[in-house]
């Protein structure tokens, strides 16, 4: 059965309330469709996992824009005034978390790990309200793991099956985020036949990926 | 000479042959414009690349390859790309020879403060404190003062950014090793003395017997 | 039909069209011979590939891609490599839809012995270990009883391989769910009766009014 | 400076008594010639973490046979009758680990995390010794990190800088484990220039790589 769906349909799929974990560093590996269409559609309530909020009007800055989102978990959100004055005039409800711990948390929730204990942020405001557990005369945080109803990842290329692919910097939390969403819906910029991405080269394997992104028209075709 | 170039140039010397490196944004990223002639090291951008160079020419941008600061770079031969986990894995694990951060307070045990203001400036923490946390060497780029108000201080008052003492500290003014026993001063910057960089800081500063002046080759 | 022939046939019956599927060395393997028409499966071997088949004639074989019980396999266009780590990341977060295991024991519970016999046989529990914990369903294929012992016992006397309980056990008697309540007997092999089931177990079997036959497609 | 290095120098830096994690399933992905030089300069009171010990006379069983190891941390010993001789006989030390929390304890090692939080083993003899953790109702065993003086690995390709490929499974614990070892030390089996390996198909970043074994004579040459 084809995992080619169309947008539309497929955001269709996502309700209000959603938790998403969503690809991209400063909008570079985000589903950019994927977000208009949430955007046209209107979610509400979402809550989201991404490294950043990007610029207003730009990659996800686009979802705090329209207020799709409740709640916020990021790496930083220096780069959206936005995101910051919803923040402080408590209509989205952010958690800061340091970005390597961020990576390990998503992939804990992933692959089932009970959660990570990371050196970085003991002794910070990042460690308020965690556990520390001390191993071999060093301290580290106990940080949780973190699941979501969908993960939407932006890829360079997708085959037939959804292997996935990506290209240099656009790859950042895609692959992680793969195997943290219940439900992963890939927007790739070229959908290729299988083969076309050796084994070796697959980055995502098919297994992970529910729904691809129909092509958008291009070439004139 | 400014005083962000002189910096750049003085942590530039800090670099070695095959050095995996990560500049923080800002004033860090000037580092890579002074290297010392015939040393090759490596530039990580912690969104996922290493060997990350400058576009080498406009119109060459290539849409999925920018730094941790969003700006479109280019990567040398010899590149690779790294999803986030696998980038932060390096600095995690200690395989990162050198970060540069930039800062807003250092105290006297060595502790960084660097990525917030309580309700001014809250943008998160990003990257910075897995680099403060994990890298193998931190080295702190920043100015000796804010508005005449030393950033060098006697404790941090601003949220730290790691418990980690940092390595070295580079300012216009001074080189100063945070060491167990307290903050050394182990270099002047040319024409400044040892009373004005006293004067400038409010942290107690060990003074050891020989305190060098920085020293810049002429041809950088 | 001979005995391991039978519950590799039933075993199949259980695969569904796109599941990513992993098959224990021995007897589970031969559940890839007896696929039902019309679906595709995808075989993971945990040494790191996924769309691993047969070898398709002799010298073809490649120095770099085994199953995990070290046999020559070949690959099917679409297949992808993995290195261990996330090889285990498929497996141990839920993501492998069906693992196919052999055991030397089957309890009450639920729960399986097949790593080890102390003091005869310690080969270290590979990966089953982890199969059997996060696997989203596991099926235990194995014989009924050996040397006239029945391995479906009352509590496991040999080391478990995981708290989990198994999701199905088929032997060539009976096709066998463990649940909450305890084993339901869910089917019978052809031919044979539930007094004869009865006889050849020492676990405690939950009856249900209904028992149906094992029924396996005639062409396959 | 070249990474490139002799064999027989590449195994004089290792002392007796050395933790060596290699890579390797069933002598898949294993660095051959580094075993055989090994074994030829009879290196002894090694600690050995790899998967399996392979068969007697084939890939790491070879350091088995000869004696080098006293201690062994595996998944999986049954395909090798002399280790589980010398085990019984109490001559080599031997540690069983399920293959994925032996994947992760590797991984945590190399990446600076305090252990890992596994469900694999709860309950078993595997969790002896061990502590356990309840996290949201539900147990986890708290396997420790690994880290060694050396890893020793096997590619397909190494570029001039050190950055490698793999071969299917010929990948398996090789990437983890070059961040978990002191010393790093590739064996390709071929060396090639930079840039035949493009960026996104690098598996191992040369950084993690410190020296690479220098060609045998190929092609009569």
């Amino acid at each position: 059965m084809s995992k080619a769906i169309d947008v539309v349909r497929a955001v269709e799929m996502v309700p209000d309330g959603a938790s998403i974990l969503m690809g991209g560093f400063l909008a570079v590996g985000t589903p950019r469709r994927i977000i208009e269409e949430i955007v046209r559609q209107g979610k509400k309530h979402l809550t989201l996992i991404t490294n950043d909020t990007n610029r207003p009007g730009i990659g996800n800055g686009m979802l705090i824009d329209a207020k799709c989102v409740d709640r916020l978990i990021a790496s930083h959100i220096g780069t959206n005034p936005e995101t910051q004055r919803q923040m402080i005039a408590g209509e989205l409800q952010v958690e800061l978390c340091p970005q390597g711990s961020l990576c390990e948390r998503i992939r804990a929730g992933g692959i089932g790990l009970g959660g990570v204990l990371t050196p970085t942020g003991v002794g910070t405001v990042a460690a308020e309200g965690k556990n520390v557990t001390t191993i071999n005369g060093k301290d580290y945080l106990i940080e949780m793991p973190i699941k979501a109803d969908f993960a939407l990842l932006a890829c360079r290329r997708a085959d037939y099956r959804g292997n996935l692919d990506y290209s240099l910097t656009a790859r950042n939390f895609n692959p992680i985020m793969a195997f943290a969403g219940a439900t992963v819906i890939a927007e790739p910029n070229e959908i290729v036949p299988i083969g076309v991405i050796p084994p070796d080269d697959v980055i995502t394997p098919h297994v992970l990926v529910d729904y691809i992104i129909e092509r958008r028209s291009a070439n004139g075709r | 000479m400014e005083d962000k170039v002189l910096i750049a140039k003085r942590v530039a010397q800090e670099l070695h042959d095959g050095d995996l490196v990560n500049l923080g944004i800002g004033l860090p990223t000037l580092v890579a414009n002074y290297l010392p002639h015939g040393i090759e090291v490596y530039f990580q951008s912690e969104n996922g690349v290493i060997g990350m160079s400058k576009v080498p020419g406009k119109g060459l941008e290539d849409d999925y390859l920018i730094d941790a600061g969003g700006i479109f770079v280019g990567a040398l031969p010899g590149a690779c790309s790294l999803d986030s986990c696998t980038s932060f894995s390096l600095i995690r694990g200690g395989h990162l020879d050198v970060t540069v951060l930039g800062g807003l307070q250092l105290d006297e045990q060595g502790q960084l403060a660097n990525w917030m203001i309580p309700g001014k400036m809250v943008p998160g923490m990003g990257g910075g404190m897995d680099l403060a946390t994990g890298a193998k060497r931190v080295i702190v780029s920043m100015n000796h003062s804010a508005k005449g108000v030393s950033k060098i201080v006697k404790k941090c008052t601003l949220p730290i950014t790691s418990t980690r003492r940092v390595d070295l500290v580079v300012t216009e003014l001074a080189v100063i090793e945070p060491t167990e026993k307290g903050l050394v001063l182990k270099e002047t910057a040319p024409g400044v003395t040892i009373d004005q960089i006293l004067a400038a800081t409010e942290a107690k500063l060990i003074i050891p017997e020989h305190v060098g002046e920085m020293s810049i080759p002429a041809d950088l």
